[in-house]
């Protein structure tokens, strides 16, 4: 096996040095019983050509990555500069490992310092931790840290976060004795709305999404006032982080937590992952974060560095009593996210954010302007919106791509059975004027045939 | 002794923020093709961010390539030689792996886009799955979970629904079944994992072999609250748990289950399998086992494999196939829901899948037996030098302390350190918790001999160090371009960000 | 002065061979897949290798990947820093120019595929002749150079076969006009180039102000002998030649063409072109001005550029558009012939390209005026520390001496080597050859303003070093892993292979 | 401009420090009729992804690079393992520059000695060098070198060497003094030979290419002892590198001067270069050989290292009297191929050589056995080979080509207008029985229809 050094005859050699007759004695402390006595049943070795070509032959099935696309919901189609995945590939950065040798580390360091710190500008908070799995287990982890902080067992969850993000947080807080409760969603305009009563001294926390699932920007500032009238946490979610460039911080507005999914940050859909949480929330929790922090120190002679920081909080340390199980983390990821934002800066970020949102503003009008399509929520969006179509989502979209190659949107079907007509259209910088046209173009046509 | 390695000019390099200057660019747009908006009508004012980003920074792609090119070279990494960390298992990340990993029909692929479009993505998880399975003798797999302390939440999580679903959920909401036995020498995710599972965690003792308290865990079975046991196997002391049929009796005799912590299956694949030894439950670490590269911290991916009986119990959706195309399968209804958004790190996948092709069944094995060996020959160079706290020969890894070197002073984070000066990445040090001082010395399949020998030759000369110049060993490292930080004055008053007025110099 | 660079722990590393083992393997190829025929019908035995390839090395693919990586650890590069090699312009080698030469289509494209199934790498190569042109004001263009001299030796020959039509081909073999004029400071490759191709070198002076002598130039030219001038502009001194009209004026008069090495026109691009100056035939480097890697000597690429006149001589096949397809054209009855076999480094052409459309036209002279800048920063910073032997202000790159150091004994190459330890790599030294213990820097426009000034930083300190400490900066470089090399040695019992009985190791 | 540090602002205060009105000012010593006072008519900048789709939209137009491939005559296609490609991106290899400064230079310098001792051993010579442009103007160099050793002028060069090799050598020695005679091509063999009376005391050296341009393996050893019989020396020239592995070494065979293309280790076609040439000869020859070279050197201490040497042959130092003008050359080509030749190895180029020449063998076989097509050469073959058509290979091959998805060989009338029927025919390891097959196939049916 050619990524194995040591060839057989060598083995040969070390095994007799080692006093051993055969290889198989290297496995004496296994019982005989549960020895496997024949090879795996997994098949036989490929050259690296045979292999590329396997590959090659099942990622052309995938269709849908060789269309236009305006699927969103929790995944963005992003320009990412190419300086990212060759940064990336330096194995001093993919190679290595968790930097718990800090003095052979300090470029894994560094760069976690530098994402935390970005991620609380963009966020407008404190702190930031050195990444969660995605932003679904991020909200988890938020909802549970919330618990820590408030010690109160009951957290409000807007019916506007991503389904699957709400998904997880159940299956997370299923045997933590934190219930969630639905929040209403209000139709018309597309936003969360906290009921007369809803809240309480018994909830911890409230989560809404921002942009929500369904596109609209919730009024985070008026939420924040609500939920710390009653001195529980508004723990904001944020699935696109190109919005962070175009709308008002969660932190500005008064969040307490912040969660994010990072992968608008340069990070390919890969259908699904690996992605990046974002973890933020203000100076005073600090200590009740999960996951990793990377912190400065110095060393005898005053040089500064980087360590990993805090680690009391952990599980290799705290065990059962840790602020999470988390232990590897998307470190690789996280540092895509870092040379993403650093490579568009200030002024990028805010250009990506400022197109998604002119281009979807059109994209939006020439819908809306389509005999038969309505926009059913009235609240502000940024690039993502509902359409209702005046017919079965699902089957029109199935025709836009057959017919038109497009793929239109997302029919929330998926998630919502009793909106059989509506699909959520996610328009980015990515998406070409002419791609628009021809999605514009495609539905009128399919609808009128 | 040939010196590894010998210090060479390096360049230095300030944080981002430090390195900004208003007014550069690394990025350029296409130019909006459309009729612009006016911004109000984007989106009102008071929703809109008004610190213009202030703070993050401005830099050309030449500032944005040389800043990061500049602090990559101050790590270690694999491609530059041993890493030999104990249950990390750093081995070779093939590049083959990453090109597969790039091809545009996977990396551009949207999660949500029509399943009878992405058919070629449900075949990877298909057939990745088949292999696992095949490697575990665990026939039930999700590929949701995103690191080995993900996959083990998702398996306790498993074993509570199985329980709650064999016994019913008794005395209001407290189920019956609440003790999760873990062993002392567990990695910190097993007792977390299961606490944020609802478990307690009750600890099971190890035996002065370095194995599983038999005693202990029959005693712990008789009160008869045993949900279940997380075991490592072979063990986070590198030693396979030989009464593993046994210890699995034991507690499915009590009416509990086995979850075994997949983390050290480069000593068993190919060689033996899990779901033979009698475990319910395992996780693996693509990021380990299957090379699929650690990147800093992550990610990982961490597959749970599990019986037929815990099948129904297994995260949705589960990736089926139904004749010749594949689908999503979220008609589960006793599932422990979903664990992660959409499906795992399917790019973890992928280069898994890779592994297993490109190793083959035999290479497979080959690897095994190449890692196992390449830990025994450092156990036996090092057994005359330190001190070895369990008698059996080790599997994949192998763990020392500093006992001896200890009187003099010296203790294992020294040791580490001066390996730094030797040029190799230290092992895993304390860990596990139930030895003082411990070593766990990983050296993967991925290392020749004479790595194995500088190895062995540099511990040795470290030994003799501490006894006859401790101080070197205690001032190591020397060269490195920063030295041993304070990390107890970092957790004091923590700086866990950047800011313009931020001290950025000792006070 | 915040310390550019820190030693820190690198890696050692063997020769490929001593890393060597018997029985390793990097490699898997398909099993071969037709009927094998026997070994004496496919070759007889006489015809066969018979050495089973003896001493080439047996490695597994990570063998491979840590050798190559560990030497690459040891090697200054663009990505680290400022690369201030004087004639050579290390301007930053953008990623993108080296995905787009990755492309498929062009990567894996044969260069005698049909000529209809290769339109797209035809219409790179025309587009960027277009450029070109236009960017030097010469209309004819060839790619096919692979190297700046290569394109020196195009051109003069070319000249050669320009004359020889217009004057015939005199006294029998030996043609009337033989004479190529070189300045003094000229690269070495112009000489070399010019006697390659049949000439005779005559060297004119320069002045003192660094620029060509004209009355040195008539004077020369008035033997009637004069086939042409090479020309470099700006200079290999780093100054405009004010006179270039008149130069021009001069060889034309006196029926000779004009060369301009092309090597510093990262000084003129988007300002100043050579066909408006009078120049005849230019090459460029792609791999200087246009930022195809250097790649550690290579590749490169020296497209020539000549007046319509001139046009009939370069060399075939030339790259055409006939409607709206594109051909090559091998019919040029005057061609000098061919200088390479297919078309020149086509990769290189495709990154040239690249990098042309990417900074659009003002970029382009953007650049240019950044990198002029950047030299007048340097040459303003250290003006009062050494010697600048020319008092034009420069272009490009800036020209001092170590006149004021050698007294106190040390020289060039010493501070050149104290560099290093602050994190630099050197100038060009020792070029041009007109002014004893020359330091020929260029910045280029890759390199901000806080480098720059670490730069004049360092290079002061240098110079007070080499006053109150001189052997510090004798005795440099000290934070590398290798000291200076004796090359003198070297030299003298050359060692240029590796042979088994080789010895490694100083007597 | 993104690549460019200093921003405008800075930009200006720079100049502004530097007593600068304006930027126009730098360029005073420009005279000003000929300052240009437009910008230049390229075009305007692009950003990346219109950059990438121009591309990508330019090489979609490369059909031929969608073919199986059966050209070879001086470009071939071969397997290259992946860790090449990544190991060759790494900045410390390809942005470094030529290693002048051997303290920080010492990977590109020790990756070209292992070069040149890789080079040594296949060609079966003393010394190499750190590499030429390309196979093509190794030879011219190598006839260059063959006057200067020999002060002979008359070089017998065969007339089956590559046809632009030739091409190439006469233009270098239009001006050198030096006459290229042809030798004489046995048309039945396929091979080289001296005709009576050809060699004597006035020719410097006899060139022959094995495998030869039709494919056919010479006699170099035959060849040698005629050459060396007349005080000349045997230039070989190598074109497909992989036959290193299979045929006996020019310098086993008495060759005193190996010239080689090394496109065939691991360099992609990409449409004719960059690769890299191979130049070795023997001990003595040392100091007339052209280009770099690296030797080995201590430092104070002892410590090994490698630096250029022997530079007073080269042109920065002897200028016009140097042993060639080359300057720049292929280091980065010549990495990639002693990454292959180490990936690969000792048992691996064995084994890509006899996977060609078996697979040729067989492709030789069925293609032989066509009716109407013959193979006019009885030499022994490596894996190319001239086949004889029954009509004009031209048009068959076009017909191959467009109707079959198959390039199935280069057309000899391309370079020899007397021979319209004959095509040769490249068989690599790369190419699958299926595609062999398809080639067959393809050539019965183009021929019978
Ligand atoms: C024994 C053991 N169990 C569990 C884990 C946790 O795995 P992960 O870091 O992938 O969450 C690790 C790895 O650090 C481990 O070594
Ligand atoms: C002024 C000058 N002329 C010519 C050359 C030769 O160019 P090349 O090295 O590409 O052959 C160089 C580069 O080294 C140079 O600096």
């Amino acid at each position: 096996m050619r990524y194995i050094p040591n060839s057989p005859e060598e083995r040969q050699e070390m095994l007799s040095a080692l006093g051993h007759a055969s290889v198989d004695e290297l496995f004496d402390s296994i019982p005989a019983d549960i020895i496997l006595r024949e090879p795996l049943k997994t098949p036989a070795a490929l050259s690296e050509v045979e292999l590329l070509e396997r590959f090659e032959a099942m990622a052309a099935k995938n269709t849908a990555a060789r269309r236009p696309n305006f699927i969103g919901a929790g995944a963005y189609t992003h320009y990412a500069p190419t300086v990212i995945d060759s940064l990336l590939q330096r194995s001093e950065f993919f190679t290595a490992y968790t930097p718990y040798q800090p003095e052979i580390s300090q470029g894994t360091l560094q760069a976690i310092f530098e994402f935390q710190t970005l991620v609380c500008q963009l966020t407008g908070m404190d702190v930031a931790n050195a990444s969660m799995y995605d932003g679904s287990t991020a909200m988890a982890e938020a909802v549970l840290m919330a618990e820590r902080v408030t010690r109160r067992k009951r957290v409000l969850v807007s019916g506007a976060v991503h389904p699957e993000y709400l998904h997880v947080a159940e299956t997370y807080v299923a045997h933590a004795g934190v219930e969630l409760v639905r929040a209403d969603f209000d139709e018309a305009t597309g936003r969360t709305v906290l009921a007369e009563g809803a809240l309480d001294k018994t909830i911890a926390a409230v989560v809404v999404q921002s942009p929500n699932f369904f596109g609209c920007v919730e009024d985070l500032k008026a939420l924040a006032d609500a939920v710390h009238a009653e001195g529980a946490l508004l723990v904001v979610v944020v699935t696109e982080g190109a919005s962070f460039g175009f709308l008002r911080s969660p932190g500005a507005c008064g969040a307490d937590i912040v969660v994010a999914e990072g992968q608008s940050f340069g990070v390919p859909a890969s259908f699904g992952g690996p992605y990046v949480g974002l973890f933020a929330t203000r100076e005073q929790y600090a200590r009740q974060i999960p996951g990793r922090l990377a912190g400065i120190a110095f060393d005898k002679e005053g040089r500064r560095g980087f360590v990993l920081t805090l680690a009391t909080r952990e599980q290799h340390i705290r065990r059962e009593k840790a602020t999470s199980n988390i232990c590897t983390n998307e470190g690789l990821i996280a540092l895509a996210a870092t040379i993403y934002m650093t490579t568009m800066g200030r002024r990028g970020l805010q250009e990506v954010a400022a197109q998604c949102a002119q281009k979807a503003a059109y994209a939006r009008r020439e819908i809306a302007a389509l005999e038969g399509f309505t926009l059913p929520h009235s609240a502000p969006t940024f690039n993502e919106f509902v359409v209702r179509a005046p017919a079965e989502a699902e089957g029109l979209l199935r025709r836009l791509a057959s017919e038109h190659n497009v793929t239109g949107g997302l029919s929330l079907s998926r998630y919502f059975p009793g909106r059989p007509n509506d699909f959520l259209v996610c328009v980015t910088e990515t998406n070409k004027r002419a791609e628009i046209d021809a999605l514009v173009n495609g539905l009128r046509e399919v609808h009128s045939s | 002794m040939v010196l590894k390695a010998t210090p060479h000019i390096t360049q230095n390099e300030a944080l981002v923020f430090e390195r900004s200057q208003t007014g550069r660019k690394g990025y350029m747009l296409p130019a909006l093709d459309v009729d612009e908006t006016a911004l109000d009508d984007l989106l009102p004012a008071e929703l809109r961010r008004d610190d213009d980003l202030e703070g993050v920074p401005e830099l050309s792609e030449v500032d944005v390539v040389r800043h990061f090119t500049r602090i990559s070279t101050w790590n270690y990494n694999i491609d530059l030689g041993m890493y030999p960390l104990g249950s990390c298992t750093m081995k070779y990340n093939s590049r083959l792996n990453e090109k597969v990993a790039r091809i545009p029909g996977f990396a551009n692929l949207h999660p949500l886009a029509p399943v009878e479009d992405s058919q070629g993505a449900l075949e990877v998880m298909f057939e990745l799955q088949e292999h696992l399975a095949e490697i575990t003798g665990l026939p039930g797999i999700s590929l949701q979970p995103a690191a080995g302390a993900h996959g083990e939440m998702t398996g306790v999580m498993m074993i509570r629904a199985f329980l709650d679903a064999r016994d019913g959920v008794t005395e209001g909401d407290k189920p019956r079944r609440n003790v999760m036995l873990i062993p002392d020498s567990a990695h910190g995710t097993n007792p977390a994992s299961a606490h944020l599972s609802g478990f307690s965690v009750k600890t099971i003792r190890s035996t002065s072999e370095g194995l599983t308290d038999l005693e202990h865990l029959r005693e712990l079975c008789s009160a008869g609250d045993v949900a279940g046991l997380m075991l490592t196997n072979p063990n986070t002391v590198g030693i396979f748990e030989r009464n593993i049929r046994e210890i699995c009796h034991i507690i499915h005799e009590a009416g509990g289950l086995v979850y075994m912590d997949g983390a050290n299956m480069n000593a068993l694949v190919g060689v033996a399998r899990p779901g033979d030894m009698g475990v319910d439950v395992i996780h693996l670490n693509l990021h380990k086992t299957f090379s699929t590269p650690h990147g800093g911290g992550g990610p990982g991916s961490g597959p749970c494999c599990c019986t037929a009986e815990l099948d129904p119990f297994l995260p949705v959706p589960r990736v089926v196939r139904e004749g010749d195309r594949f689908a999503f399968d979220y008609e589960r209804p006793q599932s422990v829901g979903r664990v992660k958004a959409f499906y795992g790190n399917f790019g973890m996948h992928l280069r898994a899948l890779a592994y297993i092709l490109t190793h083959g069944n035999e290479g497979l094995r080959e690897a095994t037996e190449a890692a196992v060996l390449n830990a025994r020959f450092i156990a036996h160079g090092l057994a005359d030098t330190y001190e070895k706290p369990f008698g059996s020969p080790p599997m994949h890894e192998v763990l020392f302390t500093d006992k001896r070197q200890s009187r003099k002073g010296v203790h294992t984070l020294d040791i580490a350190k001066r390996l730094i000066d030797y040029g190799f990445h230290p092992m895993t040090i304390y860990f596990p918790l139930i030895v003082q001082g411990a070593m766990l010395i990983e050296p993967t399949e991925s290392v020749g001999r004479a790595e194995l020998q500088q190895f062995v030759d540099a511990m040795k000369e470290i030994a003799r160090e501490a006894l006859e110049a401790p101080d070197t060993v205690l001032n190591a490292p020397q060269t490195t371009r920063i030295g041993r930080l304070d990390e107890a004055a970092a957790a004091r008053k923590p700086v866990l960000r950047w800011k313009p007025e931020a001290k950025t110099t000792a006070a």
